[in-house]
């Protein structure tokens, strides 16, 4: 996809009366960081790119702005937001609008097809990172870092995030301005990262997860950035009644990590923004997607696909399988 | 006491000597992301950039017991803070963060945990030679070899450390280490000083902050602040992984009939922090929480402490998830003033 | 350990069938381990997942779900909802380490006393091999 | 006085007398307690305005404002409305049960400096609560001061606190008392109508007179406009302020509203030197 269509037709939506805003990756302040932009009007829209370093899944935004009363005497502002979103951002908007999260009419998407994003870490702990900004950019087969005079090539799989690795809708499953043309879709593989799990026995697997979350912190950022975590009135919040108390210790953050990823079964949309986030490198990804994985196999349902579908947990089928069931 | 040398070879009989206390060192548990406990016969290494998770958690843990009692009893028992702590390899700007946060805790009444807590450790700081990309201690009082809160200075030099007490504490720690050491020559304090003038010279970002305790309640409605808060996610990462952040929240925990009441750290960056149980929130959204949390350490906190209550460690700019710089927030600031 | 160690059991049961299920069960004289803790709900699907993940904080060593057969919820549909979520519950569960006879679902009607005694005799005999559960528990308090 | 060196230890108190100031979903219950330690009890000393924090052990604590006034005993008196996790927990304390109590915390209403002048309190809802010790230090001290003017106004007649002891105020000459609901009643024959407009009404004179306001946030906004409107200068308006507080002694940041910490700088607060503060109207 070429830049100047994206900041041309990110300016066009801009400048749009009905539109609020639209909300797009911009240069971060250094090194590889990319940071979201909220932009106004046409001449922010300069500032827009589209990367391999554009992990960011920026349908967050679309239920994290706060919505406040209204003041006496104003007009609430029902202007639409524009969002711009990569293949598994796109699923997101889809599975909102399934929950009616958000409806139709609130929301301009515009569609990136995305051969696919770098992980991060990975990167800056091959590439160190410097304090200037560096660009990436896509190739036939690959990446190419582009640091000052020096241009590196990088090949795909050595820096794919995992969760591109495993991505089956590159292109956005749903859109009213589609960027550039689709790239090339891939067929399901398999979930190295949770067949490992798996494989090992019961006590085993107890260990790893201990391990992994008595790290956690609990600063929630995985909640947070998860475009699928919008109660206005979490659970994980609430002392009346307590489910999770507030101390940090194992016991308490595996039931938070428990409950935010039961509550994400067959929502999550596995952009893999929880995992990218967690301060403590918790492999968050690795229990959304086991669960993704049992609802595609056993229930033959896939979230955030079709905008009509019934959201899982709030549905059924008589011959659900129970063979769990004594 | 004058300066000291140590032979790296002899860091883990240095560490031994140490034994009877409690010691703590970065990524003791196998994982460079904390602070944590060294087990018994471990030697840390040292070579690390700085811990994800601030040295603050021993002083002042995540989750910390208050008194405990049983439910329906009116018995209140206290926990006996009494180990001596020792905690290894503390950057000078972590060091510097419990000077600042100490002037809270011992603002009028004494917080008795933190306090007692301060009171029982050594603070063994590690001085950077090789600063991180967001760092920008200097900017804010702080640098690479600063003292401020350290009872002893550790220099790397190559083949040696080089050790300064610098408190009684750290001259005890000295004493104890006994025939390890070496007095250092001239030599080594010079090549101490010349590392850390280029260890100086490595940090790129800095923030300029003068005028800005005074001028930052003036841009109270100033449109800045939605601009740098519309992206922020409200979690928290900046405020719990900041060696300065020390709010917390107090709670109520029961098993059974073990009941006790216990603090862990809060964030403001949360909403829930200043809803008030009527549902009106004072900070309804990302935009007071933000203004409340750059004018709380550049503002708020130098008016009643006259210090600015951030070190510079940089972890705020590392691990936001959506690149919420606070050099760069500052640099808005500078130009609104 | 096994040969003595007696199991805590939570047990969910809907109002309608299983809780009845367990009454004809005793008015019956059918005889069944005394392990289990009875939690009465309205419906299986009330059961939310977080029910069963504290019960196992706070010290239980397995944990049963029983409702109506599918077709026959007093409230048409409240045991399917409940199907799905806990079926992936105890995916979930299975997959962070937690013995899969941990965590037991049943269908007893209200006339099925004597599978009632059979569900539980698994139950708690599953829940005996496992052994004590002390992954997630709940941790005395240390300073 | 004794702290058992630990500031966040509480005292145990017996609760002596309850009884309910309004019903309702979200109704206040009143505590009268008596610290059980005679020590604590005889060394114990706050003044009109300040706060403690009481709780009960297993559910936590809350910051509740004191709403006596010291000069009629030793004892203490809380209000509470049934809110949250704690409130509802205090709400089950009957005669004879146990609360935690710890403080007195934060400021206090400058009594001593007031002596001489006239004192017009303007309460709202449960915002007569810290208003009441006051009320009751005035009375008590009536020769020091120039006289006293209360407003005090709910939603509705059911919802107004402390109901019984304002016929006694009325009939002493020094004191008017002046109540007021929201919404017409059939039983009612006092005023109808909102508290801001009930000060315009009455129009006080400034002059010598100090006015304190308490009560939620709409209402503190408007009383502070119209006593402006009526020339009380920034100096003579005091309110008190509230915020979520955990600890009570100025360390867990959470009342913070701009560089104050309202359990310690505050909660009261004259209106000159909160109107520095924009955070204290949000």
């Amino acid at each position: 996809m070429e830049l100047e269509q994206l900041q041309k037709t990110a300016a066009e939506v801009a400048d749009r009366e009905d539109v609020k805003y639209v909300i797009g990756w911009k240069k971060g302040s250094y090194g590889y960081r990319v940071a979201p932009g909220f932009i106004e009007d046409a001449a922010g829209a300069a500032e827009l790119i589209f990367s391999p370093l554009c992990t960011a899944n920026l349908a967050t935004y679309l239920t994290l702005v706060e919505k406040l009363p209204v003041p006496r005497g104003q007009e609430a502002d029902d202007r639409k937001v524009a969002v711009m979103v990569k293949g598994c951002d796109s699923r997101a908007v889809a599975q909102l609008l399934v929950e009616k999260g958000i409806g139709r009419e609130e929301v301009v998407v515009i569609g990136c097809p995305c051969p696919g994003v770098v992980d991060p870490e990975l990167l800056a702990e091959k590439y160190p990172e410097t304090e200037e900004t560096v660009e990436i950019k896509w190739t036939e087969d690959g990446f190419l870092l582009v640091r000052g005079e020096e241009e590196i090539e990088i090949s795909r799989d050595e820096l794919l995030a995992e969760k591109c690795r495993l991505c089956r809708y590159p292109n956005p499953v749903i859109s009213d301005v589609m960027l550039g043309e689709p790239v090339e879709t891939r067929e399901l593989v398999e979930d190295e990262g949770v067949a490992e799990i798996e494989n090992r026995d019961v006590d085993e697997r107890a260990a790893y997860w201990e391990e992994q979350f008595a790290k956690c912190v609990r600063c929630y950022s995985c909640r947070n950035v998860c475009p699928l975590c919008y109660c206005q009135d979490c659970i994980l919040d609430r002392l009346n009644p307590t489910w999770v108390n507030r101390a940090v210790n194992f016991s308490e953050n595996t039931a938070f990590n428990i409950a935010r990823a039961f509550h994400l079964a067959g929502r999550c949309i596995e952009c893999g923004e929880c995992e990218r986030v967690c301060p403590a490198n918790i492999p968050l990804g690795r229990l959304n997607r086991k669960l993704a994985r049992e609802v595609r196999d056993k229930y033959g349902f896939e979230p955030g696909v079709d905008p009509e579908a019934e959201p899982f947990q709030a549905s059924f089928k008589p011959d659900d399988p129970e063979d769990f069931i004594l | 006491m004058s300066a000291m040398l140590l032979k790296k070879e002899k860091w883990p009989e240095f560490v031994e000597k140490l034994a009877g206390k409690k010691l703590w060192a970065p990524g003791a548990d196998g994982d460079a992301m904390r602070f944590a406990p060294v087990t018994e016969g471990e030697t840390p290494a040292l070579d690390f950039n700085n811990t994800r998770v601030p040295p603050k958690e021993a002083l002042f843990p995540q989750t910390e017991t208050m008194y405990r009692f049983q439910l329906g009893a009116e018995e209140m028992e206290e926990p006996q803070l009494e180990d001596e702590t020792v905690l290894l390899g503390v950057r000078p700007c972590d060091a510097r963060a419990m000077t600042i946060v100490e002037k809270l805790f011992r603002w009028d009444i004494d917080d008795p945990y933190y306090v007692k807590r301060r009171e029982l450790v050594t603070v063994v700081g590690l001085a950077c030679s090789d600063p991180g990309l967001n760092c920008f201690c200097t900017s804010v009082g702080g640098g690479p070899a600063s003292t401020e809160g350290l009872d002893l200075l550790m220099v790397d030099l190559g083949d040696n450390y080089l050790l300064e007490a610098l408190t009684e504490k750290g001259e005890t720690l000295l004493e104890s280490a006994g025939d390890l050491l070496e007095k250092a020559d001239s030599d080594a304090v010079k090549e101490k000083e010349k590392l850390v003038l280029e260890a100086e010279k490595k940090i790129k970002r800095e923030v300029k902050t003068e005028g800005v305790p005074e001028g930052l309640p003036g841009l109270w409605e100033d449109p800045l602040w939605q601009n740098v808060s519309a992206s922020c996610l409200g979690c928290g990462t900046c405020t719990y992984l900041c060696p300065t952040c020390h709010c917390f929240d107090i709670q109520d925990e029961t098993e059974g009939f073990e009941s006790r009441r216990c603090r862990m750290w809060d964030s403001c960056m949360f909403g829930e922090y200043t809803l008030h149980t009527s549902g009106h929130n004072p900070r309804p959204t990302r935009r007071e929480r933000t203004r409340n949390r750059i004018s709380h350490k550049y503002s708020y906190y130098v008016d009643k402490f006259d210090v600015i209550a951030c070190v510079g460690c940089g972890r705020c700019i590392n691990l936001c998830p959506v690149n919420i710089d606070i050099v760069e927030i500052l640099k808005k600031v500078e130009e609104a003033l | 350990m096994s040969a003595t160690f007696e199991p805590n059991i939570v047990a969910f049961l809907c109002n309608w069938c299983s809780y009845a299920g367990a009454d004809l069960a005793g008015t019956s004289r059918e005889r069944y381990p005394a392990n289990l803790q009875i939690i009465r709900v309205m419906c299986s699907g009330r059961v939310n997942p977080l029910y069963v993940m504290n019960a196992l904080q706070q010290g239980a060593d397995g944990v049963l779900v029983s409702g109506c057969h599918p077709g026959d919820c007093h409230y048409m549909e409240g045991n399917y909802y409940a199907r799905r979520r806990l079926g992936m519950l105890k995916d979930l569960m299975e997959f962070i380490g937690v013995d899969p006879r941990r965590f037991h679902m049943s269908w007893v009607s209200a006339s099925e006393g004597h599978k009632w005694k059979e569900v539980v005799e698994k139950t708690v005999e599953d829940a005996r091999e496992a052994g004590p559960f002390e992954g997630f528990r709940r941790r005395q308090i240390d300073w | 006085m004794k702290t058992n060196g630990n500031p966040y230890i509480p005292h145990t108190a017996t609760v002596e007398e309850t009884w309910f100031e309004t019903y309702g979903e979200r109704c206040i219950k009143t505590f009268k307690v008596v610290f059980d330690d005679q020590e604590v009890r005889e060394n114990w000393s706050h003044q009109p305005g300040q706060c403690a924090m009481i709780g009960v052990l297993g559910a936590g604590e809350s910051m509740i404002s004191i709403s006596c006034s010291p000069t009629e005993g030793k004892f203490l008196r809380f209000s509470v409305m049934r809110m949250g996790k704690v409130t509802q927990a205090l709400h089950q304390l009957e005669p004879g049960d146990k609360m935690m109590v710890r403080g007195p915390y934060g400021n206090s209403f400058p009594v001593d400096e007031w002596q001489g002048k006239k004192i017009l309190t303007i309460g709202g809802g449960i915002g007569q609560a810290p208003l009441r010790p006051i009320v009751e230090y005035v009375r008590a001290n009536l020769d020091q001061y120039e006289g006293l003017t209360m407003i005090y106004g709910a939603r509705t007649s059911g919802d107004l606190c402390f109901k019984g002891e304002f016929e006694e105020m009325e009939s002493c000459s020094d004191l008017s008392c002046h109540l007021t609901i929201d919404v017409e009643e059939e039983d009612w024959s006092g005023n109808v109508g909102f508290v801001p407009q009930m000060l315009l009404d009455l129009n006080p004179s400034p002059e010598n007179t100090i006015a304190i306001t308490c009560g939620p946030p709409i209402m503190i906004r408007f009383v502070l406009e119209n006593l402006k409107k009526l020339g009380f200068s920034d100096e003579q308006i005091y309110t008190t302020l509230e915020n979520r507080m955990k600890c009570g002694i100025g360390k867990c940041g959470r009342c913070n509203a701009g560089g104050m910490y309202v359990c310690k700088d505050g909660p009261v607060f004259s209106y000159a030197v909160l109107k520095e503060i924009p955070e204290a109207f949000a």
